[in-house]
């Protein structure tokens, strides 16, 4: 009866993505084209990333506004250590450093609202105004030039694992970074569901008291879900800057809404300590496929942010009344 | 080798100014099966903590086969075999039942990773011995408090308890539920293990315990063999003062005032119909799952009717959920206290104005007429003899009687007509529980229509003049109180 | 609820009675009557009073507007002035307005301001002016409130240039599209219908991809950064097979659309006219996706904007052919309130070097 | 004075005021002739007015248990709707005389703001979706639908009367100040003294046990919705008051302020609590160390980190841990100085 149930879930959210992907291809064939499929896939790898890290603090009842901040602080320091050590950096370390920066900074967060028990989401807001400001007040700028960049780092958006040639004469490149998501996401679900800290975090998200008296330190189980949720969203960040070529601390700031649409599109329940890394996938699927493909559906430019919150709000609406149906003929 | 498993020598324990516990004593033998009784706040739940590691002792010593201890931590009291089921089972909803059963195991024999077929395998162990069928793969959010409590023993049976209290181990279970533990009770006495059962309620005491430790306000009052102890005695040893039950007679029965004709609810409850008099109190009592608190639930308005029709005073009732039972003057205090009855960190007065806003504010701005709400709050305090400290204390800072108390007063705020009444009495001390059923007899003297659902027989058969046995959403008899006893009555329930 | 009012009431006193107290009579002739405390300015014996001047930028944190705050510096060095260099971590009109308010309340002698969205705050520039505060502005077409509007080109000639550029390198029947960071960006704006109504005058035959709007051109959005114009770019490119060039006004923006074009590996046939920043935009100038940019640097029209600032309080006129003292604007022409420097700096790849040096 | 100060709720007034005064002379004193100024008073509270406005419309959801995320593009699409009938560019022939135009475009404003509510809280109340979800979907949409309007042009110009509004003092107060000031004390009144404000408390400290008591969660969430519907637009016409001018895209950042203002005011850190008073004087903090900062030359990134700070500060003073050290403390403080008389 669980394996029905768990399916049903995840079934939905694949449902509405196909049923999305082939309303698109019937009004625009190019959406199905191995280009856009790369394209999509590529876009989907900052969210895909983010939103797992959302997820682990997401699962122990927590919400986190700073996530934008922590990615952003951790890709400065990242590439500020790269330019001490006067290194150019590669493609291993760039992620492992900046993830730890990220999990430091971000157990922060996980330390304040554990000890004097405050809401995730109330300390978030106050961190999250500090992470993303307290080191620029000393610098002279706070930019730095692709010039002054690590450069393999810069290589990073050219670096492709599978390219070939599409139909309309324009390459498909899927990037490099597709990889990264795919290990976050392996190490991840190993992580949630194969160790015993792994199930502490859901164990926490289920029963704030029975967890302690388990056998489980709360503390240490916070701060571990905290340490996940800054290294995925300082791996992301790392990813983004990389492929901008320029560091800017503001360029990273609205990506924060597709991270937390993707997160609760993607099954996660904060009340009930639910979530899971394949729901994450497919909510990051959906938002990437509704966000990806608009203008090349040929959707006016006036007309793309009013199409998208439109059918974010319908994305809800058909998983969440999907959801009640099943719950109503299970019985429950 | 001493010849019992636990010692409990002279211990005590105060917060603050409050002496929790005062040299308490208490013994239990390998196999034996004890039970803990006393009033809520007599410090049972404090030596629980203590034996648990939770707490640690101010004095005294706890022996545990022999070996003295000064105070314990959690994991000394495990690795010593002691297990706590504690009354919220505090299991994991959101993870399956095997893996909550293996969850503690895991953790102390300090496994790394998980293995789901470890888990089952141990889960399926231990379940099959008990003997309960339970699917491992059920998240236990979908579980029935029964299959909860079953999850939680197995969860101590996987660490070779040789002592395990079980803290009010009854309160939410039915009759059937709690005839199926008494079983699982008899196996693990058999297989050696001690047993502390921590319980206000008479009956349950009698029926499991070999023998009786009684406290109160922290100090030992008694302990033997049960065979020297009935009902009477231990709520005189309990409370300090005689407790007597008598069935309810009403004096007069007036006219009808409440009218139910043929309601039916898909899937839950069909054809029922019943009538309440001025006067008198109908009890409505089942088995969980018989559809009872969808009954009460739906005649508030809750859950919208699929058929049948409720009549008040004569006239027809269109209920739409929300206000419009209240504004017809239908109150209902619901069976979940803690999450449905109050808002446990709001104000005192807050609490019991919650119905009463609209009445007090029929002016076209909705401004409240704050000195008539408190007025009217102070004088259902004074009505019900809620002992408070002051009104804008938080209600969580009561005892469980007098949060009850709270919120029958927000509902006889509302001067209700019909009061329909979920298992009142769930979680109180005997004191509270005597008070509270005088309310329901005075009240329903002063021809407010009482209607009280419970599954605590005593208690129906001590405060009801008239009893409807439900039974999967039907009427499966009527039968006046004075001509019923709990055995009798407790045959019914199961019958189909 | 009296309390409230009480209460609210009280705070605003006491803060209104602080700050009338502290005020001296004529709020524009800061050092007239100075109350007693020593400020650092006490000494009397420098012939004109010390400038205090301000600029409000549409957001810090970035190389391009950081440089106005280093040119700002060196002229305040120069005339002996107070600079502030102030705006939002964000770039969000709001928050600009918030700190032009508060760069305002500094009772500035030369304010210099770079409007997310000129009309929003053409409203509050007219409180700035009657308080004497000399506005110069930059990148500010549309504003009415203003003393100057600085730029180191007009918009329409930039627009016209990179018309003619994408004729010379492109061919004459290039397709092409325009991309902006926000429609509501004046000057953005300014450039593409700029390039759109000169190649409809003299390139019949280059067709232009983007929506058209009852004749005007409506160009696509590439956001604040450098990801959403590279989403955007993707999905256009694949809509559009026949494009041969974009025409991208934005800075942020150029990278993002350059990775796009390279990673459908069409850097041979799409090809890109940049604004922006040299430095930023190195590697794809490098790639041959870039044919031909243009940028100007802020930090001279900073330093013009101030120039104008002193010149009007000094009493002088401004007219074409003065000379600011920066490179760029030593001829300047003036029409109306828009000052026009000839600061546009060309960037192709032989020249990419020295651009990178200058920002 | 101790039963005032006894009372938990103003001691959390009291201690928010002082904190505000302190603020004022600290940071007043880098740049004290600028600073202290009535120009300066006026532009700061313009600023907070602004900000305060918004701040309302997001803590009437987040006091019945919510979030609005959709406050912003709500007040710009309502001020964009009712700001193109002022200006004529909507039923410009129907509705003549600019008076006329004026109160129908106020009017327009308001009840776009207010079905915004009804759309939030149809999906929020009707379908019971995740709030925060919605409201960022719903913002969206009515940011897109803004766009559709605008066309991406903004709308130039406003009636004498609103950008009389934004600049126009009375007596020295700004008008833009006197507005917020009859806003919070509606809110005040809302939330002290009806039976709405009494629900929507009610409400956000425990929904299942206010429809067990009973109440309608239904109706009191999605009258919440509208209220905040209704702030928003006022606030939309603030800014349009502000600016005289009208964009699709204004002031996203203007959530997060509001999100900082309502959380200082107390409102999260109890659910359900919050007062208005204590929102209203953390608006004239905020301000203060934003104005003061600025005028003493350090950059917005000093003024993010002083607020970050600040609220930590705020939300870790309140909770029972650092309450017992600090009561320890003064405890400890009595019993080395035994003052005289009174009794402690």
């Amino acid at each position: 009866m669980r394996k029905r149930a768990k399916i049903n879930d995840m079934t939905i959210r694949v449902v509405l993505f196909l049923l999305i992907l082939t309303v698109f291809a019937i009004i625009e064939p190019a959406v199905l084209s191995a280009t856009n499929v790369c394209s999509m896939i590529n876009d989907s790898i900052f969210n895909g990333i983010a939103a797992l890290g959302m997820m682990t603090v997401m699962i122990t009842g927590a919400f986190d506004l700073s996530s934008m901040s922590i990615s952003m602080l951790s890709a400065f320091l990242t590439l500020k250590f790269y330019n001490i050590i006067g290194y150019e950096g590669d493609f291993i370390t760039m992620f492992l450093i900046a993830g730890t920066f990220g999990a430091l900074i971000a157990m922060i967060n996980g330390f304040i609202s554990q000890k004097f028990s405050l809401s995730g989401f109330v300390v978030s807001i106050g961190t999250n105004l500090i992470f993303g400001s307290v080191f620029f007040i000393f610098l002279r700028s706070s930019y730095i030039k692709t010039d002054a960049m690590p450069q393999t780092l810069l290589k990073v958006r050219t670096t492709a694992i599978l390219s070939l040639q599409s139909s309309g004469g324009t390459a498909a490149n899927l990037n490099i970074g597709i990889v990264v998501l795919v290990l976050t996401a392996a190490a991840l679900w190993l992580f949630l569901n194969k160790t015993q800290l792994g199930r502490g975090i859901y164990a926490l998200g289920g029963d704030k008291v029975a967890v302690e008296r388990v056998g489980y330190d709360p503390m240490t189980i916070t701060l571990i879900a905290y340490a996940v949720f800054g290294a995925c969203v300082a791996i992301a960040g790392i990813y983004f800057y990389s492929n901008a070529g320029t560091f800017e601390p503001g360029m990273i700031a609205d990506k924060g809404s597709d991270v937390i649409a993707s997160a609760i599109f993607g099954g996660c329940n904060m009340k009930e300590g639910k979530g899971s890394v394949g729901g994450i996938l497919a909510g990051v699927a959906i938002i990437t496929v509704i966000k990806s493909n608009l203008i090349l559906l040929g959707v006016p430019v006036y007309y793309v942010t009013f199409t998208v919150g439109a059918m974010i709000l319908l994305g809800v609406l058909f998983s969440t009344l999907s959801e009640q149906r099943l719950q109503r003929n299970r019985g429950r | 080798m001493s010849e019992y498993f636990l010692e409990i020598r002279g211990v005590s324990k105060s917060f603050q100014a409050v002496r929790a516990l005062d040299q308490v004593d208490l013994r239990v033998k390998p196999g034996e099966s004890k039970c803990l009784a006393g009033e809520n706040g007599c410090g049972k739940s404090t030596l629980i903590k203590i034996i648990s590691g939770v707490y640690t002792p101010d004095c005294g010593e706890i022996v545990i086969k022999g070996k003295s201890y000064t105070s314990l931590t959690p994991t000394q009291s495990i690795a010593a075999g002691i297990q706590v089921i504690y009354q919220d089972f505090s299991l994991f909803p959101n993870l399956t039942v095997a893996e909550n059963i293996a969850m503690e195991y895991n953790l102390f024999h300090k496994k790394r990773t998980v293995s789901k077929k470890r888990d089952r395998e141990l889960a399926k162990r231990v379940v099959d011995e008990i003997g309960v069928p339970l699917d491992l793969d059920a998240e236990v959010k979908s579980l029935s408090v029964g299959e909860k409590q079953v999850v939680a023993i197995c969860r101590a049976l996987l660490l070779e308890a040789e002592l395990i209290i079980m803290d009010e181990p009854t309160t939410a279970l039915t009759a059937k539920e709690v005839a199926a533990l008494y079983k699982i009770i008899e196996g693990l006495k058999a297989r050696g293990i001690a047993l502390i059962f921590v319980s206000h309620k008479l009956d349950e005491v009698l029926k499991v315990a070999e023998s009786l430790c009684i406290l109160r306000d922290g100090k030992n009052v008694i302990d033997g063999p049960k065979e020297d102890f009935d009902k009477a005695k231990i709520s005189y040893y309990m409370t300090g003062r005689d407790v007597v039950f008598t069935p309810f007679q009403p004096k007069e029965l007036g006219e009808t005032i409440f009218q139910a004709e043929g309601l039916r609810l898909a899937g839950t409850f069909s054809d029922i119909s019943f009538s309440l008099r001025r006067g008198e109190v109908l009890g409505i009592t089942g088995l969980l799952g018989s559809g009872r608190t969808e009954l009460a639930e739906a005649i508030f308005g809750l859950r919208p009717l699929d058929g049948g029709k409720l009549t008040l005073f004569g006239e027809e009732l269109h209920l739409k959920g929300g206000d419009s039972a209240v504004n017809a003057g239908i109150g209902y205090l619901p069976e979940d206290r803690l999450t449905q009855g109050l808002f446990l960190n709001v104000e005192i007065e807050r609490n019991i104005s919650a119905g009463i806003i609209r009445k007090f504010s029929q002016n076209p701005l909705g401004i409240i007429d704050k000195a008539g709400l408190h007025r009217e709050v102070a004088a259902q305090v004074e009505a019900l003899q809620i002992k408070l400290g002051d009104l804008q204390d938080p209600v969580s800072s009561l005892s469980g009687g007098n949060q009850q108390r709270v919120v029958l007063a927000k509902w006889l705020a509302i001067g209700p007509k019909v009061l329909l009444l979920n298992c009142p009495t769930v979680g109180v001390d005997v004191g509270s529980k005597q008070n509270i059923h005088e309310t329901i007899k005075t009240l329903a003297g002063e021809g407010i229509g009482m209607i009280v659902i419970s599954d605590d027989l005593p208690e129906i058969l001590s405060v009801c003049s008239r009893v409807l046995v439900m039974n999967k959403g039907r009427f499966t008899g009527e039968y006046g109180a004075c001509d019923l006893d709990e055995e009798t009555l407790q045959g019914m329930l199961a019958k189909a | 609820m009296k309390k409230m009012l009480s209460l609210a009431l009280a705070l605003c006193m006491i803060l209104a009675m602080v700050s009338c107290g502290q005020k001296d009579d004529t709020p524009n002739d800061p050092n007239a009557g100075q109350p007693s405390q020593g400020t650092q300015d006490q000494d009397q014996n420098k012939p004109q009073k010390k400038l205090t001047v301000a600029t409000v930028v549409k957001a810090i944190g970035s190389n391009w507007f950081d440089s106005m705050d280093w040119e700002g510096t060196k002229w305040a060095e120069e005339n002996g002035a107070d600079h502030h260099y102030i705006g939002p971590t964000s770039m969000d009109s709001a928050a600009q307005l918030q700190c032009l308010e508060d760069a305002i309340a500094l009772q500035p002698d030369v304010l210099t301001v770079v409007p997310i969205a000129a009309d929003a705050c053409d409203a509050l520039l007219a409180q700035a002016r009657s308080q004497g505060t000399k506005v110069v502005t930059h990148e500010g077409t549309g504003l009415t409130n203003i003393d100057f509007n600085v730029d180191a080109f007009s918009n329409e000639g930039f627009g016209i240039n990179f018309a003619d550029k994408c004729n010379e390198l492109i061919g004459a029947d290039a397709t092409y599209a325009c991309v902006v960071g926000t429609l509501t960006t004046p000057a953005h704006m300014a450039w593409s219908k700029a390039f759109f109504a000169h190649a409809n005058a003299n390139y019949p035959n280059m067709t232009c991809a983007n929506d058209l709007d009852g004749g005007e051109i409506v160009p696509l959005e590439g956001g604040a950064n450098s990801d959403t114009s590279y989403t955007m770019a993707k999905q256009f490119l694949q809509a559009h097979p026949e494009l041969d060039v974009f025409y991208v006004c934005s800075s942020s923006c150029v990278a993002g659309v350059c990775r796009a074009i390279e990673e459908l590996g069409l850097g041979e046939s799409v090809k890109v006219l940049a604004v922006g920043t040299a430095s930023g935009q190195k590697t794809y100038y490098e790639s041959g996706t870039i044919v031909y940019g243009a940028m100007w640097y802020p930090g001279a029209a900073q330093y013009a904007c101030y120039e104008v600032g002193k010149r009007l309080i000094e009493g002088k006129t401004i007219s074409t052919g003065d000379d600011l003292g920066f490179e760029g604007y030593h001829s300047i022409t003036v029409d109306g309130t828009n000052i026009y420097g000839n600061a546009w700096l060309d960037i192709t790849l032989d020249n990419l070097a020295e651009m990178c040096e200058v920002l | 004075m101790k039963r005032v100060l006894g009372n938990k709720q103003n001691r959390k007034t009291i201690s928010l005021l002082l904190i505000t005064v302190v603020l004022a002379v600290i940071i007043g004193s880098f740049n004290p002739d600028k600073f202290f100024t009535a120009q300066n008073f006026q532009s700061m509270t313009r600023q907070l007015a602004e900000i305060g406005i918004y701040a309302l419309a997001m803590f009437v959801i987040v006091v019945s248990g919510g979030l609005n995320l959709s406050i912003v593009a709500v007040a710009n699409l309502a001020a964009i709707c009712g700001g193109s009938v002022m200006q004529g560019l909507i039923l410009g022939d129907v509705i003549v005389s600019p008076l006329a135009r004026l109160l129908v475009g106020l009017l327009v404003a308001v009840v776009i703001g207010v079905l915004s509510g009804v759309l939030n809280g149809y999906f929020v109340a009707g379908l019971g979706l995740t709030a925060v979800l919605v409201t960022s979907a719903t913002s969206q949409l009515f940011q897109g639908l803004a766009l559709v309007i605008t066309k991406g042009n903004a709308i130039v110009g406003a009636p004498e009367a609103i950008s009389a509004l934004g600049t126009h003092n009375l007596l020295g107060i700004p008008y833009l100040l006197l507005l917020a000031l009859g806003c919070y004390i509606v809110a005040e009144f809302v939330f002290e003294k009806t039976a709405f404000g009494a629900q929507c408390r009610l409400l956000g400290a425990n929904a299942t046990a206010n429809q067990y008591s009973g109440n309608s969660n239904y109706k009191t969430l999605m009258k919440s919705y509208m209220l905040s519907g209704f702030f928003s637009a006022i606030g939309g016409i603030v800014s349009y008051s502000r600016m005289c001018a009208l964009r699709s895209d204004y002031g996203n950042s203007l959530t997060s302020t509001a999100m900082l203002v309502v959380l200082m005011g107390g409102a999260w850190v109890v659910a359900g609590g919050g007062k208005v008073m204590n929102i209203f004087i953390s608006l004239f903090c905020i301000q203060i160390i934003s104005s003061g900062l600025t005028l003493s030359g350090t950059s917005n990134f000093t003024r993010n980190t002083i607020w970050g700070a600040l609220l930590i500060a705020i939300l870790l003073a309140a909770t029972p841990a650092i309450q017992q050290r600090l009561s320890r403390l003064k405890g400890l403080a009595r019993r080395r100085a035994p003052n005289k008389g009174n009794a402690a």
